[in-house]
C-alpha cells in the first residue's frame, strides 16, 4: 500500500513545480497541473478507502517498523473513516480548483500551490499515525490557510480575519504541544496506538487529564468550539469563495476528527471508568456551540458570515454526537459530515456566484436581484433544505443516526437541540433565498436599527457582471446531488456505521497497529430507519421553512408587538454580537477561559 | 539539577517577561533577542547543541531582521501619512 | 480583561496540576530515546543521533515541516505582493543611497570579506549534519546571511543582483522538491518511502548516513531559499516608497 | 526545585497569553505569541533531559555512555522552525494590515462587526 504516501507527496511536489516554474507558466497550465494532481489525489483516497474496508493498515515510513511494540518511525494507520474524511477533502479541494477556474484572475500560480499544500496536509492529517505528526500537518493546514484568507490583501477583512485565525490557531497549536509533552513524558511515544497502549490499565491521573484537556482545546480551536470560536466567523466571512469551501466544508470538521481520533485511540482505556462525566462536558460544549452558531447565523446579513456560523452550528451537533461515545454517534456524525461538507461547499460556491454577479454578500441590498439567475436561486433553496436535512438525504441518516444514539445514551432533550440547530440554521438560508431569489421581505430592515456594519467591506470583487460562467453553477450543482444521493446509494451508511464501529475500538486499534495483525472485528448490526424518524425530521424541515416565512412575511407584525416580549432577546443577542468584537485580545481571553473551562471541568469530574 | 541549569532557568523566566513588559516596539525587538540568547544558553545546558544552534541562528538573524524591516516600513508609513496630513492643511 | 485575569489563575492551575505529574527533572526514562540511542549509530552510521532522527527516522516530519516553511513563505510572498499604485521598484538613487547610519567604507569593506567566511560556515554546518551538531536547517539561515550581509553593508540594490527574487525563489522551490524526492527516492528504489537507499558509509566519515547528507543539502538549499525570499519581500516593503494617492 | 524547568513554561505560557491580550500593538502581540511558543521547548526539553546524560552525540563521546533524549530535541527543532514561519507571516500581514487601516491597534483593526 505504497500509494498511502503518494497521497501526501505528490501534491506537495505538485506545489513546488508550479512556484518553480511560475514566473513563466501561462494561467491555462498551472490549472491543468493543479487539477491534474487534484484529481490523482482523489483517486489514491478513494482506493485507500476501498482498501481499508475490512483491513486497516500500518504503513511505517523509512521501513522502520515497530520493535516488540515500540514505534520507532512514523506511520500511516489508515482506516476507513480516517481515508474517508481524506477522499472528503480531496474531493471539495478538486471541486474547488474546477469552479475558481472561471473564478480569479491572475493568481499566478501562488493560489494554485497554496491549494495543493492545503490538498497534502489535509490527507496527512486524516491519515497519520501518530501524534507528533499529526502537529506538523495541523500546522502545514493553518501556515496554508493563513495565507488563503489574506488572499484580498487589499481589503480590510481579509487582513483581520487573517491575523486574528493565525493568532487564535497557533495558541492552539501550543497547547497542543504542551499535551505532546505531558503524554511524551508519561509514556514514552508518539505513535497514539502506543501511547494508548501504555497508558491502559492505569487510572487517570491529573497528567494524563490535563494533557488530554490541552489536545482537545487545540483542536477544537481548530474546530471552532464555543468559546474557542471567534476567529471562525472573521475568516470564514473574508477568505476567497473556493478557500471558503475548504474552511467550512471540511478544515473546521478535521479539529473534530482529531478529537475524535485522540480520544478513541489515546484516551479511551485510561478514561473509560469515566467516560460518563467526559459525555457530560462534550456535550455540554457541543450544545452551547450548537445554538450559539444557530442564533448568530440567523441574525446575520452578510451571508458569508451567515454560513459561517451556520458552520458553527454544526460543529456543535457534532461534537454532541462525538461526545456520545458511542459507534452509533460516531456514524451519525461521519454521515452527516459527508452530507454538509458537500452541501455547505456548494452554498458558498452559490454565495460566490452572487458576489462575482453583483459584487455584494449583503442580504439586504441583494433583494430580489437574484431573480437575474434563478437557477442558482432554486440550487440554494435546496441547499438550504438540505441544511435542515430534509428527510431522504445524506444528512437526514446522519441525523437518524445521532437521534438514536442520544437516545441510547439517555440524553433524551438531545435530538431536541439538533432540531433547533437545524430550523435555526436551515432557516436562515431558506430566509436568503426568499429575500434574494424570490424578492419576498422586506428589502431594508425596517424593524431593527443598523447593525450589521458594512457587509460590502471585505469582499472580494466589487466589479458588477451581467454574465455567471456556467461552470460555478454546474459544480455546486453536482455537489449538491452528491449531498443527496450519496446516503441513499445501498450500502453506503451500514458502511459507516460499520466503519465508526472500527474506529471506536481502541484495543484493536493498538493490535493492527503495533503488531501488524489482520483486524477481527465483531459483525455490527445496523439500524434501521424508522418511520418516526422521518416524522420528525419533516418537522425540522416544516420548522424551517416557518421560520424562514415568519421573517419574510411576519416583519410587519413587529411593530405591534409589545416590546416587553421584543426587549430581552434583543438585548441578549446585542451582548452576544458584541462578544464577538473581531478584537484578537478579547478573543485570547476567551480561549484563555475556554482551556481553563475544559481543563477545570475535567479535573473535577474525571477523577 | 546544576547552578548553570538554573541561573539559564532564571534568565529565561525573566527574559519572558521582559519581552511582554516592553512596550517600545523597537526596544521589545531588543529585548527578544536578549531572550533568543537566554533560550540558546539553556539548550546548551540541558544538552541540545542542535537546538540551540536553531534557536540562535532564527533569534540573531532571522526575526530580528524581519521586524526590524517591518518595524521600518510601518514607520515610513505613518510618516507618510503626517506629511499627506500636514499638507491637506496647509 | 477580568475576564482574562480570572481565566489566567484557572488556566495556570490547571497546567501547573497537569506539569506536576511529571517526572522529576533529570529522572526520565523514556522508552523512545533510548531505543534510538541504541540503535542510531550501529544501524544508521551517524552519530549525531539528532539528525538521524530529522533526517532518517522521523525523517517524514521534517518532510511536513519544509512545506511549512515553503507553505509560509509562499504566505509572505503572496501577503506583500506589490499591488496596483505601488511603486514597482524602489527609486535607483534612494536605495542604492540607503545606508545604516555610520556605514563607513572600511565597515562596508570589512562586511563584504566576512561573506565568504559565512558562506563557508554554512556549507560546513550543512554537509556535517549526520556527524557534529547541527545541519540543513541551521547552516541554510546561515547561508542565508551571506547576502543579507551586503544589505547591510548599504547596497540595497547589490544585494539584489547578488540573490535575484527569480533565482532564489526557484532554488527554494528546488530544495523543497529535493527532499521530498529523497522520500520518493526511497520509495522506487528501495521499496518503502523515506527508506534509505544509499550505502551507509563509516560512522564519523563525512559521507556517512546513507541520504542524510542529500536531505539536509536539500534542506539547506530550501532553507536559505526561504529566509532569502521572505528577507527579500521584507525589504522590498522597506525600501518601496508606497505610493498614496497625491503622490 | 525539580519542578522549576516547568514552572518557568507554565510562567512563559501565561505571560505570553498576557501579552497578546493587553496588546495595543500587533507587533507586540507577534513577539508574546513566539513567548507562548518557547513554553514548549522549554517543557520538552525539560522532559527529556537526565541527569548527568550527555547530548545525543556520539562523535566524542563512546556509545554506552548515557545522554539525554534525542527525540524530544528533534520535536524542538521542528517548533523552532515553526515560530520563524508563523512570526514571519504574521509581520507580514501585519505590515500589510497597517497599510490599509493605518494602525496596529487591534482596537482599530476591525473590518467586520456585528
Amino acid at each position: 500500500m505504497h500509494i498511502v504516501a503518494l497521497a501526501v507527496v505528490v501534491p506537495m511536489i505538485g506545489a513546488a513545480v508550479l512556484v518553480g516554474i511560475r514566473l513563466w507558466s501561462p494561467r491555462l497550465l498551472n490549472d491543468l497541473i493543479a487539477g491534474g494532481v487534484a484529481l490523482a489525489v482523489v483517486t489514491l483516497c478513494a482506493i485507500l478507502l476501498a482498501r481499508s474496508a475490512h483491513h486497516p493498515f500500518a504503513y511505517w515510513m523509512g521501513g522502520w517498523r515497530p520493535n516488540d511494540a515500540v514505534a520507532i518511525g512514523i506511520s500511516f494507520s489508515v482506516d476507513q473513516l480516517g481515508a474517508g474524511m481524506a477522499t472528503l477533502a480531496a474531493v471539495l479541494v478538486a471541486a474547488a480548483l474546477i469552479y475558481s477556474w472561471r473564478y480569479f484572475d491572475g493568481a499566478d500560480g501562488l493560489f494554485h500551490a497554496l491549494m495543493l499544500l492545503f490538498m497534502a496536509a489535509m490527507a496527512g492529517f486524516c491519515l497519520t499515525g501518530d501524534l507528533f505528526n499529526m502537529l506538523v500537518f495541523f500546522e502545514l493546514m493553518g501556515a496554508v490557510a493563513y495565507a488563503l484568507t489574506a488572499y484580498r490583501i487589499e481589503e480590510r477583512g481579509p487582513l483581520q480575519g487573517a491575523i486574528n485565525f493565525a493568532i487564535s490557531n497557533s495558541v492552539g497549536a501550543y497547547a497542543i504541544f504542551t499535551g505532546i509533552a505531558l503524554l511524551y513524558a508519561r509514556t514514552g511515544a508518539l505513535n497514539m496506538a502506543q501511547i494508548g497502549h501504555a497508558l491502559d490499565g492505569h487510572p487517570a491521573d491529573p497528567l494524563v487529564i490535563v494533557a488530554m484537556s490541552l489536545l482537545f482545546i487545540g483542536f477544537l480551536t481548530k474546530a471552532a468550539a464555543v468559546p474557542v470560536h471567534f476567529w471562525l466567523a472573521d475568516a470564514h466571512a473574508v477568505a476567497p469563495t473556493p478557500v471558503c469551501v475548504l474552511f467550512s466544508g471540511v478544515m473546521a470538521e478535521l479539529g473534530l476528527y482529531a478529537v475524535a481520533r485522540l480520544y478513541f485511540t489515546i484516551f479511551a482505556g485510561a478514561l473509560g471508568p469515566h467516560a460518563e462525566q467526559l459525555q457530560a462536558i462534550l456535550v455540554a460544549l457541543g450544545t452551547v456551540t450548537a445554538i450559539w452558531g444557530g442564533v448568530m447565523c440567523y441574525a446575520q446579513r452578510h451571508l458569508k458570515r451567515l454560513l459561517a456560523f451556520s458552520t458553527i452550528s454544526h460543529i456543535g451537533v457534532f461534537l454532541c454526537g462525538i461526545g456520545l461515545l458511542s459507534p452509533r454517534g460516531l456514524a451519525g456524525v461521519a454521515t452527516w459530515v459527508a452530507g454538509h461538507g458537500l452541501n455547505k461547499a456548494a452554498l458558498f460556491m452559490l454565495v460566490g456566484v452572487l458576489l462575482h454577479r453583483f459584487g455584494t454578500v449583503d442580504e439586504f441590498e441583494l433583494h430580489g436581484r437574484g431573480r437575474e439567475i434563478r437557477v442558482a436561486g432554486v440550487l440554494f433553496g435546496i441547499g438550504g433544505l438540505l441544511l435542515s436535512a430534509v428527510p431522504g438525504v445524506t444528512s437526514f441518516f446522519g441525523k437518524s443516526l445521532l437521534d438514536s444514539a442520544a437516545l441510547e445514551a439517555h440524553d433524551p432533550w438531545l435530538p431536541a437541540v439538533f432540531v433547533i440547530s437545524s430550523i435555526l440554521t436551515g432557516g436562515a438560508v431558506l430566509r436568503v433565498t426568499g429575500r434574494v431569489f424570490m424578492g419576498w421581505g422586506a428589502s431594508e430592515r425596517e424593524e431593527d436599527v443598523q447593525v450589521a456594519g458594512a457587509a460590502r467591506e471585505g469582499d472580494e470583487e466589487t466589479t458588477r457582471r451581467d454574465h455567471t460562467p456556467p461552470l460555478m453553477l454546474a459544480v455546486p450543482a453536482v455537489l449538491l446531488v452528491g449531498s443527496i444521493v450519496l446516503g441513499l446509494i445501498g450500502g453506503v451508511v451500514p458502511g459507516i456505521e460499520r466503519a465508526a464501529a472500527h474506529f471506536h475500538d481502541h484495543a484493536a486499534y493498538a493490535r493492527w497497529v503495533l503488531r501488524g495483525q489482520p483486524a477481527h472485528f465483531v459483525p455490527v448490526a445496523t439500524s434501521h430507519v424508522e418511520a418516526f424518524d422521518y416524522l420528525y425530521a419533516a418537522g425540522a424541515t416544516v420548522g424551517a421553512l416557518a421560520l424562514a416565512a415568519l421573517t419574510l412575511f411576519g416583519y410587519r407584525l413587529l411593530p405591534r408587538t409589545p416590546s416587553a416580549v421584543l426587549g430581552p432577546p434583543r438585548t441578549a443577542l446585542a451582548a452576544l454580537r458584541r462578544l464577538h468584537s473581531g478584537h484578537i485580545g478579547d478573543y485570547i481571553a476567551w480561549w484563555t477561559a475556554g482551556a481553563a473551562a475544559l481543563g477545570g471541568a475535567s479535573l473535577v469530574l474525571l477523577r | 539539577m546544576t547552578i548553570l541549569q538554573i541561573a539559564a532557568l532564571a534568565a529565561v523566566a525573566v527574559g519572558g517577561g521582559a519581552v511582554v513588559a516592553a512596550r517600545d516596539p523597537l526596544r521589545q525587538t531588543l529585548v527578544l533577542s536578549i531572550y533568543g540568547m537566554a533560550l540558546t544558553m539553556l539548550f546548551f545546558v540541558f544538552q541540545a547543541p542542535d537546538v540551540a544552534l536553531s534557536e540562535i541562528v532564527v533569534s540573531t538573524v532571522g526575526l530580528p531582521v524581519m521586524i526590524l524591516l517591518a518595524l521600518r516600513k510601518v514607520h515610513q508609513h505613518q510618516r507618510q501619512r503626517e506629511r499627506d496630513r500636514t499638507q491637506d492643511e496647509s | 480583561m477580568v475576564l482574562f485575569g480570572v481565566a489566567a489563575v484557572g488556566f495556570g492551575v490547571v497546567l501547573v496540576y497537569g506539569l506536576s505529574g511529571l517526572p522529576a527533572f533529570g529522572h526520565y526514562h523514556g522508552v523512545y530515546g533510548k531505543v534510538i540511542n541504541g540503535i542510531g549509530v550501529t544501524e544508521r552510521h551517524a552519530t549525531d543521533l539528532v539528525t538521524a532522527l530529522n533526517f532518517d527516522i522521523r525523517g517524514f516530519d521534517t518532510l511536513g515541516e519544509e512545506f511549512i516553511l515553503f507553505g509560509s513563505v509562499l504566505g509572505v510572498v503572496l501577503i506583500l505582493r506589490q499591488m496596483r499604485g505601488e511603486h514597482d521598484r524602489p527609486r535607483q538613487h534612494e536605495a542604492d543611497e540607503h545606508t545604516f547610519a555610520g556605514a563607513s567604507e572600511a565597515l562596508r569593506a570589512l562586511s563584504l570579506a566576512v561573506i565568504p567566511a559565512i558562506l563557508a560556515i554554512g556549507i560546513y554546518i550543512v554537509v556535517h549534519g549526520q556527524l557534529t551538531p547541527g545541519g540543513g536547517f541551521q547552516g541554510g539561515v546561515i547561508l542565508a546571511a551571506g547576502p543579507l550581509v551586503v544589505f547591510l553593508a548599504g547596497r540595497y540594490l547589490r544585494m539584489r543582483i547578488v540573490a535575484p527574487h527569480t533565482l532564489v525563489e526557484i532554488g527554494e522551490a528546488a530544495g523543497a522538491l529535493g527532499y521530498a524526492l529523497v522520500g520518493l527516492s526511497g520509495l522506487v528504489l528501495a521499496g518503502v518511502f523515506f527508506k534509505n537507499f544509499l550505502p551507509l558509509g563509516i560512522a564519523g566519515h563525512l559521507l556517512s548516513g546513507g541520504q542524510m547528507d542529500l536531505a539536509s543539502a536539500a534542506v539547506g538549499l530550501e532553507v536559505s531559499g526561504a529566509f532569502l525570499v521572505a528577507f527579500g519581500e521584507f525589504l522590498d516593503q522597506a525600501m518601496v516608497v508606497s505610493g498614496s494617492p497625491r503622490s | 526545585m525539580s519542578f522549576l524547568p516547568f514552572a518557568v513554561a507554565a510562567w512563559l505560557f501565561l505571560a505570553g497569553l498576557y501579552g497578546i491580550v493587553s496588546s495595543r500593538s500587533l507587533i507586540r502581540a507577534i513577539l508574546s505569541l513566539t513567548v507562548v511558543q518557547s513554553a514548549t521547548y522549554v517543557v520538552l526539553l525539560g522532559v527529556g533531559y537526565s541527569k548527568g546524560g550527555q547530548a545525543p552525540i556520539f562523535a566524542d563521546i563512546p556509545q554506552t555512555s548515557k545522554a539525554v533524549d534525542p527525540v524530544v530535541q528533534v520535536l524542538v527543532l521542528t517548533d523552532v522552525v515553526i515560530e520563524a514561519t508563523v512570526t514571519a507571516m504574521l509581520l507580514a500581514l501585519a505590515v500589510q494590515a497597517h497599510k490599509r487601516f493605518g494602525s496596529l491597534d487591534p482596537q482599530d483593526l476591525r473590518a467586520l462587526q456585528d
